[in-house]
């Protein structure tokens, strides 16, 4: 009874504190992956990048920083893994300094050890980062090789066999941008999509997606919204090509914890409410 | 000599001495500063003007007073940015009527800071207001201090100064980012009275969660103002309500002729609904 | 993994360790992190300033030549002579060192808060006061080829009026009594579910803060049994 | 004079930035992002007198016996440690752009060992936080803070699977208060609504504050309300 009526009206910070780290750390010991079936802006990206030509010509561009990464990263392994399984030619280049570390560990994590088979520079290149933030698309638009005049490790441009049929962005089929802020999707769309008809596919962090809802479907083909829109994706990836079940789960790991930590702090709001209307009866 | 100044000479054809593109911007803009301009004015000439109760306001000088029966200090904290932040300047005010308040009932003062320049500038008023109230004998240096510009650096200081010196009560005015719980949460748990204000929307509901008392927004602007009940700083105040007038009434005709477009379809409206709306054009 | 990167990977997380514990309460590990984070941020940062601002910026822009050992791209740059004029705000600034001279420093403080004020008012003007009004700009009642769209215009209404109403709440000059009294509560409903729904909205990412925190402890835990 | 001068300038300087905006013709239109890097230079200055004052306070502490001081040792020891190894480039040349992630740099280690972690897991320490605070904080006290309390409860179960197989099952002609529904429509319009009100106060209030500080109203930080 004593411990009840601790738990009701007197709940140390500190229970409150071990129950959190409890609810991320058992479900993440455990691989508690939970499975999200697809929202339909996500799907549709999804339908999009399925319904290109094999060797399609798509940007991935990474337009985020180290402090997003367990949101950010997800979602770039799952297009890498989509874009490589369909045969496309990925373009990987980064608008932010801090994204080039990020398109790196894509290149080593998934492409070099899930697809030994493919090519660099012909399958896919490492581009970089390059100075210039919207103002860089924008060049872009008009003269790809006058600012990317070697590949990411200082390789002549010309001297890459993928990058032979390009001059301008309008050569590519799509775009994908992985962000987390300015410049960013909105920056994308902007600047190469709706001025050349680039289709343009984002997927950013949860407080970016809200501004982002605007844009879809018109000028957007679909939007991964935080590690709930990557889990999303990486469903849709898995039940067309269950090969990547058990590699491809890293956003729905990570929304284990999440969907218990929610749990747990939706119970505490209860618990609260019941302790203040008890408490209240009482006086 | 440098980019900056050598195409001061031009003689292209289309020389533009005024951007016409934001002539809207400029209409408003006067319109504004005069509504402003003209309520200071007024009250310069002495006219006492009403303005509403601000619950966070009233209890600054209760909480100051407690800190002082309790024998302890009072934390000020004037947000996590740099003069370069408005906010910072508002809340640096805000320490001046504080610090006022500290000198008066001999209150213990402290104010850690993550920025050299907020540090410079929070000594100086901390010193004009110990000097204003006739207590220079109290004003030490280092009331104002600085830790570190590294945000979590900051954040991990000013915990550890609230679990060992317990202030009583804590102020944190100005431009915060994710710390604002952190500090509420810490703050919470000594049991000090908390009065908060900012301008970061995206902190405000930590604050209103944790804290007794917060100021929303444009609240923080006026604090200054209300707190040194300064005739011509409340003016201004009053001021700004016909920038909200001005604001309302934009809407609601706007969203009328929206409305009126919608239901008629008649092109007079909607030409009348583009002209309307062009008051609003943003030319960056 | 290098001997380096193990050496690193330990001390980081035994410092977040050490962060942690404050959690429980206020102790000596938490109080050797934090005094040692302290110093060795504010250095950091200072270092950063000096590299990235006061070189690149400032010396190198007014004394190209001086610096081409370490700046090549400094060798093919005119001077640049505007660059002398923070440079002396920035030796008015240091007159604070000087008690007898301290006043002088106010002259650099009062370009910076002149410079903050002017900016500040035409963007904030442009983004928020002018940009935030037209958008709320919207029809009231919304017309399909269908017909009338109640929810949807059900839903601008609570828009353009939640708009109204919160803007109310602001008014410093009315008593809010009366109509005006009853129209800024309902601001106050407005600002609350904003409040509530941006607070359950970032739950989230700071959950997501954890996971990261916690997968470096488990790598850190795995060093130890790739050791033993 | 003392007092004077600072006014003056203000009130020019302000007055000139506010103006730039409408004279399209150079120095005017790149003025504002010149006068940012003078901004970030004189925050380099401005490292003099706050790493100074970091010095001398914690020095006057522990020079007058301070219980704590071990750890202001540790202050004074990770702050030249830091310092020295930055300007004497330990490991290997810092490139000049301020890039030091270059293998072997102790700049790097230090940073990679204590820095980035302390930031992190104090950044991370806010999923408690955040926790503790919707126990206390939500709780039905009054009409405000339950309409507080059901909005956060509603965004919250949205964003578990939880709240969608919740409301599954109602009929179509309730879609309404499907809990998907709800999350969305709660954060595209009452949210916006009442964020928008907040950014046009604060610009209202910016505006008048930016005034009163060019036409020298208000004062308090160069000291006093009358000079």
């Amino acid at each position: 009874m004593n411990i009840l009526k601790n738990l009701l009206f007197q709940l140390d910070r500190r229970i409150i504190y071990v129950a959190i780290a409890l609810a991320v750390t058992i479900p993440l010991v455990f691989h508690f992956a939970v499975p999200l079936n697809p929202s339909p802006i996500v799907q549709s990206l999804f339908d999009a990048i399925e319904a290109l030509p094999p060797e399609s010509k798509v940007i991935l561009s990474f337009d985020y920083g180290p402090s997003t990464l367990p949101e950010n990263d997800p979602m770039a392994f799952a297009f890498a893994r989509h874009l490589l399984t369909r045969n496309h030619r990925i373009y990987m280049m980064a608008l932010w300094a801090t994204g080039e570390r990020n398109l790196d560990y894509t290149i080593e994590q998934v492409i070099e050890k899930e697809f030994p088979g493919k090519v660099y520079g012909v399958d896919y290149v490492k581009l970089g980062y390059k100075a210039g933030d919207e103002g860089l698309i924008n060049t872009l638009f008009k003269n790809f090789k006058g600012m990317y005049t070697t590949d990411g490790h200082g390789t002549n441009i010309n001297d890459i066999p993928m990058m032979k049929e390009i001059t301008t962005l309008e050569d590519f089929d799509m775009i994908l941008n992985v962000g987390s802020g300015r410049p960013g999707t909105k920056e994308w769309i902007q600047y190469a999509g709706d001025r050349g008809n680039i289709p343009i596919g984002g997927a950013v962090t949860a407080v970016e997606a809200l501004l982002l809802y605007p844009y879809y479907p018109r000028q957007l083909k679909g939007l991964l919204g935080g590690l709930q829109g990557a889990a999303e994706y990486e469903t849709a990836l898995i039940s067309k090509y269950p090969q990547f079940g058990i590699t491809g789960r890293q956003a729905q790991v990570y929304m284990g914890p999440q969907a218990v930590a929610h749990c747990v702090i939706l119970l505490l709001v209860i618990l609260g409410n019941v302790s203040y209307f008890v408490g209240k009866r009482r006086k | 000599m440098s980019s900056l100044l050598s195409p001061l000479i031009l003689s292209t054809p289309d020389f533009q001495y005024f951007a016409l593109d934001k002539i809207n911007l400029f209409v408003i803009l006067i319109l504004l500063v005069t509504a402003i301009l003209f309520f200071i004015l007024k009250a310069r000439q002495g006219k006492r003007l009403y303005i509403r109760k601000i619950a966070g306001l009233e209890a600054v000088e209760e909480a100051v007073g407690r800190a002082t029966e309790m024998g302890k200090s009072v934390l000020f904290v004037p947000g996590s940015r740099d003069l370069d932040d408005l906010q910072t300047i508002a809340g640096l005010s805000i320490l001046g009527s504080v610090a006022k308040m500290t000198a008066q009932y001999e209150a213990r003062l402290d104010v850690p800071v993550n920025r050299s320049l907020v540090m410079a500038a929070g000594q100086e008023t901390v010193k004009e207001a110990y000097l204003a109230v006739g207590r220079p004998d109290l004003y030490k240096p280092e009331i104002v201090h600085y830790i570190t510009d590294e945000q979590f650096g900051y954040v991990a200081a000013l915990e550890g100064i609230m679990v060992r010196e317990r202030p009583a009560a804590c102020f944190y005015m100005g431009a915060f980012l994710a710390e604002s719980l952190i500090l509420a949460e810490t703050g919470n748990s000594i049991g000090a009275i908390q009065i908060a204000g900012t301008a970061m929307p995206v902190q405000l509901p930590f604050f209103v969660a944790a804290c007794d008392y917060t100021l929303i927004g444009e609240e923080l602007f006026a604090a200054a103002a209300y707190l040194s009940q300064d005739r011509r700083m409340i003016g201004s105040l009053k001021g700004q309500d016909v920038g909200k007038v001005v604001a309302m009434s934009a809407i609601v005709i706007g969203s009328l002729l929206a409305t009126l477009v919608a239901l008629t379809g008649s092109s007079f409206v909607d030409s009348l609904f583009r002209a309307f709306i062009r008051l609003f054009a943003l030319n960056y | 993994m290098t001997m380096w990167d193990m050496i690193v990977l330990w001390i980081g997380g035994a410092m977040t360790l050490m962060i942690f514990s404050f959690l429980y309460k206020d102790n000596p590990f938490y109080k050797f992190a934090e005094h040692l984070f302290v110093g060795v941020s504010a250095a950091f940062w200072m270092v950063k300033a000096i590299q990235t601002t006061m070189i690149p910026n400032m010396w190198a822009a007014i004394w190209p030549k001086s610096v081409t050992a370490i700046l090549h791209a400094a060798q093919h740059t005119e001077p640049n002579y505007v660059r002398l004029i923070p440079l002396g705000l920035g030796l008015l600034l240091l007159s604070r060192l000087i008690p007898r001279i301290a006043w002088l420093s106010r002259w650099a403080m009062a370009v910076l808060i002149g410079f903050t004020s002017g900016t500040y008012l035409v963007r904030y003007l442009q983004s928020d006061f002018i940009a935030q009004i037209r958008s709320t700009i919207i029809p009231l009642v919304v017309v399909t080829p269908q017909g009338l769209d109640v929810t949807q215009s059900l839903l601008n209404c609570i828009l353009v009026f939640g708009v109204l109403c919160a803007l109310m709440y602001f008014f410093f000059s009315l008593e809010h009594r009366g109509v005006v009294g009853g129209i800024s509560h309902a601001g106050i409903w407005v600002l609350m579910v904003a409040f509530g729904a941006s607070f359950g909205y970032t739950v989230m990412a700071r959950i997501s803060l954890l996971i990261g925190r916690i997968d470096y402890l488990g790598q850190w835990l795995q060093s130890f049994g790739n050791i033993l | 004079m003392k007092k004077r001068i600072p006014l003056i300038i203000i009130f020019c300087v302000g007055t000139l930035f506010v103006l730039a905006i409408f004279l399209p013709f150079p120095p005017f239109p790149a003025m504002e992002g010149e006068v940012s890097v003078w901004f970030d230079i004189l925050k380099g200055f401005a490292f003099v007198l706050g790493g100074g004052n970091l010095i001398r306070v914690t020095a006057d502490k522990i020079r007058k016996g301070h219980p704590d001081r071990f750890y202001l040792w540790v202050t004074l020891v990770g702050f030249f440690g830091m310092l020295g190894v930055g300007l004497l480039q330990l490991g290997g040349p810092i490139a000049s752009g301020g890039d030091f992630t270059t293998e072997g740099l102790w700049f790097r280690r230090i940073y990679d060992g204590i820095f980035a972690p302390c930031m992190a897991a104090i950044f991370s320490t806010l999923a408690f936080f955040v926790s503790s605070a919707a126990y206390r904080a939500f709780r039905a006290k009054n009409r405000e803070a339950t309409v507080l309390l059901v909005a956060a409860f509603v965004i919250l179960l949205g964003r578990t699977p939880l709240g969608n197989s919740l409301t599954a099952w109602l009929p179509d002609f309730l879609s309404f208060l499907k809990i998907p529904w709800l999350f969305e429509k709660i954060l595209m319009y009452p949210n916006t609504a009442g964020q928008r009100a907040i950014l046009i106060g604060i610009a209202l209030g910016i505006i008048s504050n930016s005034l009163r500080l060019i036409l020298g109203v208000e004062r308090s930080y160069l000291g006093g309300e009358r000079s």
